[in-house]
């Protein structure tokens, strides 16, 4: 009777210890999504009439912001052992898609480039391999950069309300070769490949922007004056 | 057949005065549960009507009508609240805060739109609240028809009744503004009117920022509105494309013609600021 | 014993009864749907750039259709109690919204006025009044013509491209006041109010096509034209 | 900047008061159907406290009281449903059925458990219509408290007022009605009643025999709770099953103990038949 | 534009407080729940065989463990506002009604009554009145009740099996008593409504323990004993 | 007792040959799948301003990839016996369509015409009888068809931007056609009726861009021109 | 144009086809169910403490009503090409797996044998091989015999209930073998899979019948009698 | 341009290879439930009236099967890198319980002790340690253990009906040493949680079969005898 009982005190000792991991885990995600509205808010005014003039600078503050992503995710990373980060990974699944999207956003906002799997590990301050510790796991990659794109369609109509008329032509052209990169994909019937079928939509809402500005010969126009700017 | 249970139940009167006086208790609170559920849906029909009516700004002339009538109609809104109000007297809000919670939202969605169209701003929670405390009053009292409600008011403490508005059915009311905003964006767009959108698009995406700020910290129902906030301040914003768009047509054309035929029609840069 | 058998045997008899009453009126209701369609057709053609010649003997035609529809309504009241309309009301009310916009389409198209609902019920050979026998319910009416509206919006769009420059100022025209009316009503949340937040899109394109024949001074030059017309 | 629509409005007063019509009458449909809800939700609650009540005859001794009682409560939920059938007067019915079934179904509920406590035998649809027949009265009428739905009630019509349940809300009370004959069938096990289980589970059989012959061509709501039958039948059945199984021990041992120290226990055999 | 950000930001404040709030109460609900599975296990051995002989010891102990109860519930009462009970209720629902079970399983078996919601709301140091603080809602308290009906099913199976064969018959009592009681209750279609359905089958159980000692005159023989012993 | 282990044996033989075949059949479908996002890779470049240039190239090269397609349905047909093949056929649906799309697709840009179900069938090497084997359901070939009209809406779109204003005449032409085709047919509430739904915004697009087109007097301009090339 | 119109009415001739030969066999299938109904309600009646007396003449009737079935199932083929079974088998897949039952629960009376498929089969006048015609799939001939087994669980309840106490025991054993049986499949996560879950329960309470019967020695008691009757 | 090409070519590889893994995984999860389901078919029989006879060699035959289970498992390890176990713990999560729960069984069969979490993982040629490699998870054992309960309550009805009246004793103070254990745990509310709330009706229901037996004296009588026989 007595081994019984032993042996049940120790499971609840696991299971405690367990649920002490998830409590902690779960604290950090929770200031980390926090810290990631943070950059959100500051990159969501690059949508507003005044806020294509100073988009450097935003992104310097979101930069800024980074360094507490990378510190939240270091504390993470010490709250359970590293081969179990399956174990746990719908806990902060959703969180690092986020902020992946958030580092493709602030790369592309400064420098119009589609940010690599090791860049986005590099600003969040984490793995591209999974050997090699807490990693960026590819279909959450990928989920951040679908996101990108949504915005960006997003971002070219807003361009134009704002005034300017070379941007959308850009962004069509960078939105186009990732549709054709992940028309490398063999995605299956998951939450990816659902996400991935809104990206046609962003396809074509930007070619719809272009057009407009083309039948105005409003792209032309600027084209020649900002072509220089670049 | 059932002897056994009859000295059963008389021995015991105990048991059976404290199931009766349970009875009476549970009784009462379902009943006052109905009363505060049928009071929500009187709130609900009525500050949609409310909507309604506050869209015919945008096509009709005297906006100061609209205004008036609309306050009218939201005095009427605000005596049911008082029932619930006087319904909750002495009472733990939250223990019937199901029953009315859907009227409430949908009230606090009619006087945020009426007070943007009045202000240009957003009605804050406080300011919602202060409309929302009620002088005893007498003269209104008998004013109103609902008899059977009326029967279990407590009028004898001294003061003012009040209402206050929780800061989640706040938000959830604010989120269900956002479309009646988008609506209205359009409509303006279609009247030819070309400040409102800008302005309604400026303001929309302060709400939509406050809303991603608070993202999924907020209660459930907060975060299920939000897509379609996004979708929202989506259409408001491809509508300001498109004015944009085509406003960017018109020195190359015949442009004074565009004035002297379609006064309504400034030039929209003015419109983006 | 037998009363509970013989009370089911009467319920499965009057639930035969129903479904048989049922299966009639979803064959009536499938031709009535074949001639809408074929009204529909008819009158599709007016958004070709050559359909704006012939308009008057297109309605004509529909107007023969409208007979077929009239048999085919007057066999349906047969189907079923004349008090338990509603009873039965989902079975039809498609097609009737449907036939009632082919006769709001084809009244605009010959005097550019608003069939009204006793109109409507002349054409399709139906009451207004729920005493009086098979009637036009007010929100079919309603759906009805906001389909219209939907229709005027893009029969604008190509008379511009069929070189007609004065319709489009008359459908806004027209539209407006439908706007006006709509705006008066309090709709619930049903399907009728959904299709009523498309009017608005309606009335914003006119609006743009109105525009667009201004800035460039195609809506002046033929307006004092067209105003003698109507 | 409206002006165009100004002179609009004026010139096509035709329209304009065509939708004003239109409004009214909207309206109108929209505020009778909310009335009906709010009487079908009371009908709904006093149906279902009858029944709470109707259980306790296999507690209580006064059978005759029980009844009575109920049926006072019955008549009051009458009065209910003729608030129904007058808002009802001169209109299809199933235009307005969504707003009053889930009222009527508790109420034919509340009545075939009545009728079955009574009679021992289902109730038909034509005994619930007969008892929905309402004469004129206007003693009875004053006496109603519901100042707002009288408002609109026109008595101006001869002779009576009657309400008809259609044979689907019968149906689908009645398939309600099994589920508190499996309460009342466990209630009579624990109270030592051992006619009422062999009778209900007869009674609850044939009822499952007319659904199964109903089977899938009943409306949707039906089949839906076929399932629920299924197991209120079975759990009939097993109590059944466990009376007789206990039943068969008695022989074995002192029977005459059982007989001076439980009289209320019979011969299960008798109660089989 | 100041205006808005600031009423999301007071917005947000009251979220993160609320949060917290029920982050405080969600760990002393915690290890109430731990205390209260510790008074359970205490009285489960009342089921066995031996636990039939000194269970005025047992109750002793599971009193002393009702003070932790005690504490656990005073340090529950300042983690909120106390007029806002019903905003938080459902955190610690569960787990009143338990201890509102062991209260009531600890009294029956101390002197076959039952405890009433004062004697509870004592045993607890909390208040019966909502006005005075936090109370016990009565449905919990009904819940609670409940769940000691089903415990005495149980328990006059066991005691049988231990050879107390007067026990079911007082339990019988005290259960019909109880089933009077509850049937004079409207309840609505709710968590208790379903929990009370449940009751007709203890009753049923019990009548049938009874059933079974008196065809085998087990009830009589003791009977006489044991009511003096009461 | 015997025959009973027996039956289900037998039964539990055909249940494991049920299961291989389905899962041959998938591991050719995947293959298929691959080949398509192939071949619509091949084909999107027309989408492009460069891509106008070279359709005929491009069409070309999806042709070589039919080939491919064709092994692939060959393959497929070995599989499983043909009289069993709507018992399968949600397994190939999905794919048949979008194969059915992109043969459309490529016959749409060689000669602007309609492909015919026996013409797909050709292409992809399949049956138009059910009779005769493999082939290609007449649901499937219709929502093929439904895609090329969406997939036309947008290369109206990049046609405008690319410089060709001729082009989205055309296709209009077409898409009005297809429309009129669509009208004859008496659908279901199914997936099909659905996606028909989606071609009036098609039509709509369409015809925006060559009203777009008209009120700049871009359409007129170049006609003249373009009739001669055609 | 001519010719999309023309291969437009075919495909609506094709369509129309399709949609009689649904029409048909909904139809087949409708009178199908309600005679199917009928033999339950023959068979129902063995659950009546009066039913046990004259199950033979029960099953005579209802082997009468399967004459009604085999015709109903003879008109059913002709309605539709042998080879597309599995394009309409959902139409019936229901109402085959229902009569199924039903002629598994005949023979089980008749001689408490499991009916095969080859019986089933030739009980409804069709075919076991799917290349010989209309025929049983397997996965409906195990459905049936699912609904067989939860339907002697309850038929091992209510004999008890009539007085017969040694039916228990014979359909425990029938229902091991048949669970046994199940147990050499590999079902898939399918509804039959689900089905099959629930064969346990059927087992558990036959076996606490059988129990229940042991224990008061009245399973022993009627079986000599009985294995005499047998 | 190129550079995007490449990546999600290496992004592609990735997802196959990854395809490929669950592929493999699958496959062999297949065969060991088939294993799982043989060695189920030889335990079912001690329900068997005879089977209590040789529970012995029953046991003996199961440990054979169990040698098949560890190969298969030892081919599941060299499927993935050993630290993504978490990573693919779906897919053998069922059937990792389902042969626990066998273990149990037998090692209850074999001696009436509870299995340890050491000693199923030796049977299954797995480890306790998730550091150590492919190991059994707590909760997943405890899952195991749960479903071993239930298959107690109802051999202690069957063992009643085989006229063995003991063994209920027994295994009704096994169960209560289970529930005591349970009990220590705190468990969250997981599908754990809910199979654990099974519990505790296999405890009520082998107190039951106690009571049955204990008053009808049936418990006693064979008692001493059996003492003698353990
Ligand atoms: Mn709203
Ligand atoms: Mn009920």
């Amino acid at each position: 009777e007595m081994s019984v009982t032993e042996m049940f005190s120790n499971i609840q000792e696991y299971l405690s210890a367990d649920q002490d991991v998830r409590e902690d885990i779960r604290k950090v995600v929770q200031v980390l999504e926090q810290t990631a509205r943070e950059i959100l808010t500051v990159l969501q005014s690059v949508h507003q009439p005044s806020g294509f003039k100073d988009i450097p600078s935003k992104c310097l503050k979101a930069r800024e912001l980074f360094c507490t992503v990378r510190n939240h995710l270091g504390d993470l990373k010490t709250k359970f052992p590293a081969e179990q980060y399956y174990r746990f990974h719908e806990h902060w699944r959703f969180v690092l898609q986020r902020v992946t999207f958030l580092a493709a956003f602030v790369v592309y906002l400064e420098g119009e480039t589609l940010v690599t799997r090791e860049e986005v590990a590099g600003i969040l301050g984490i793995e591209v391999d999974r050997e090699k510790g807490f990693h960026l796991d590819i279909e959450d990659y990928l989920s951040g950069i679908l996101t990108l794109a949504s915005e960006l369609s997003r971002l070219a109509v807003n361009s134009v309300t704002a005034g300017d008329y070379t941007r959308p032509l850009r962004i069509s052209h960078f939105i186009n070769e990732l549709d054709s990169g992940f028309r490398l994909l063999n995605l299956k019937n998951d939450p990816l490949r659902k996400r991935y079928d809104g990206l046609k939509y962003d396809v074509k809402k930007i070619e719809e922007v272009v057009y407009d500005l083309s039948i105005r010969g409003l792209a032309k126009e600027q084209e020649g004056a900002s072509t220089g700017d670049q | 057949k059932m002897e056994d249970q009859d000295d059963g139940t008389n021995t015991t009167s105990a048991v059976m005065a404290a199931f009766k006086s349970f009875q009476l208790e549970l009784d009462t609170k379902h009943d006052k549960y109905e009363r505060l559920v049928k009071l929500s849906r009187d709130i609900t029909i009525e500050s949609k009507r409310t909507i309604f009516l506050l869209h015919r700004v945008t096509s009709v002339p005297g906006v100061a009508e609209v205004l008036a009538e609309s306050e009218v109609k939201l005095d009427g809104v605000r005596l049911k609240i008082k029932q619930i109000a006087e319904e909750l007297r002495g009472q733990d809000l939250h223990q019937y805060h199901r029953a009315f919670t859907p009227g409430i939202q949908e009230y606090v969605e009619a006087i945020s739109f009426q007070h943007f169209i009045k202000e240009r701003a957003l009605i804050s929670l406080e300011e919602i609240n202060k409309k929302l405390i009620f002088v005893k009053d007498n003269t209104k009292e008998a004013e109103g028809d609902q008899g059977t409600s009326s029967e279990s008011i407590q009028e004898s403490r001294e003061g003012a009744v009040y209402f206050q508005v929780t800061p989640t059915d706040y938000l959830l009311g604010i989120a269900d503004l956002t479309g009646e905003l988008m609506r209205m964006c359009i409509n303006s767009v279609g009247n030819g009117d070309i400040d409102t959108p800008f302005q309604l698009s400026q303001f929309l995406r302060q709400i939509y920022d406050g809303f991603s700020y608070i993202g999924n910290t907020g209660p459930y129902e907060v975060s299920k509105k939000l897509y379609t906030l996004k979708q929202s301040l989506g259409k408001v914003e491809d509508a300001c494309y498109t004015l944009r768009v085509r406003g960017s047509e018109i020195p190359t054309h015949m442009l004074a013609d565009v004035f002297t035929t379609r006064a309504a029609l400034i030039d929209p840069d003015e419109g983006i600021s």
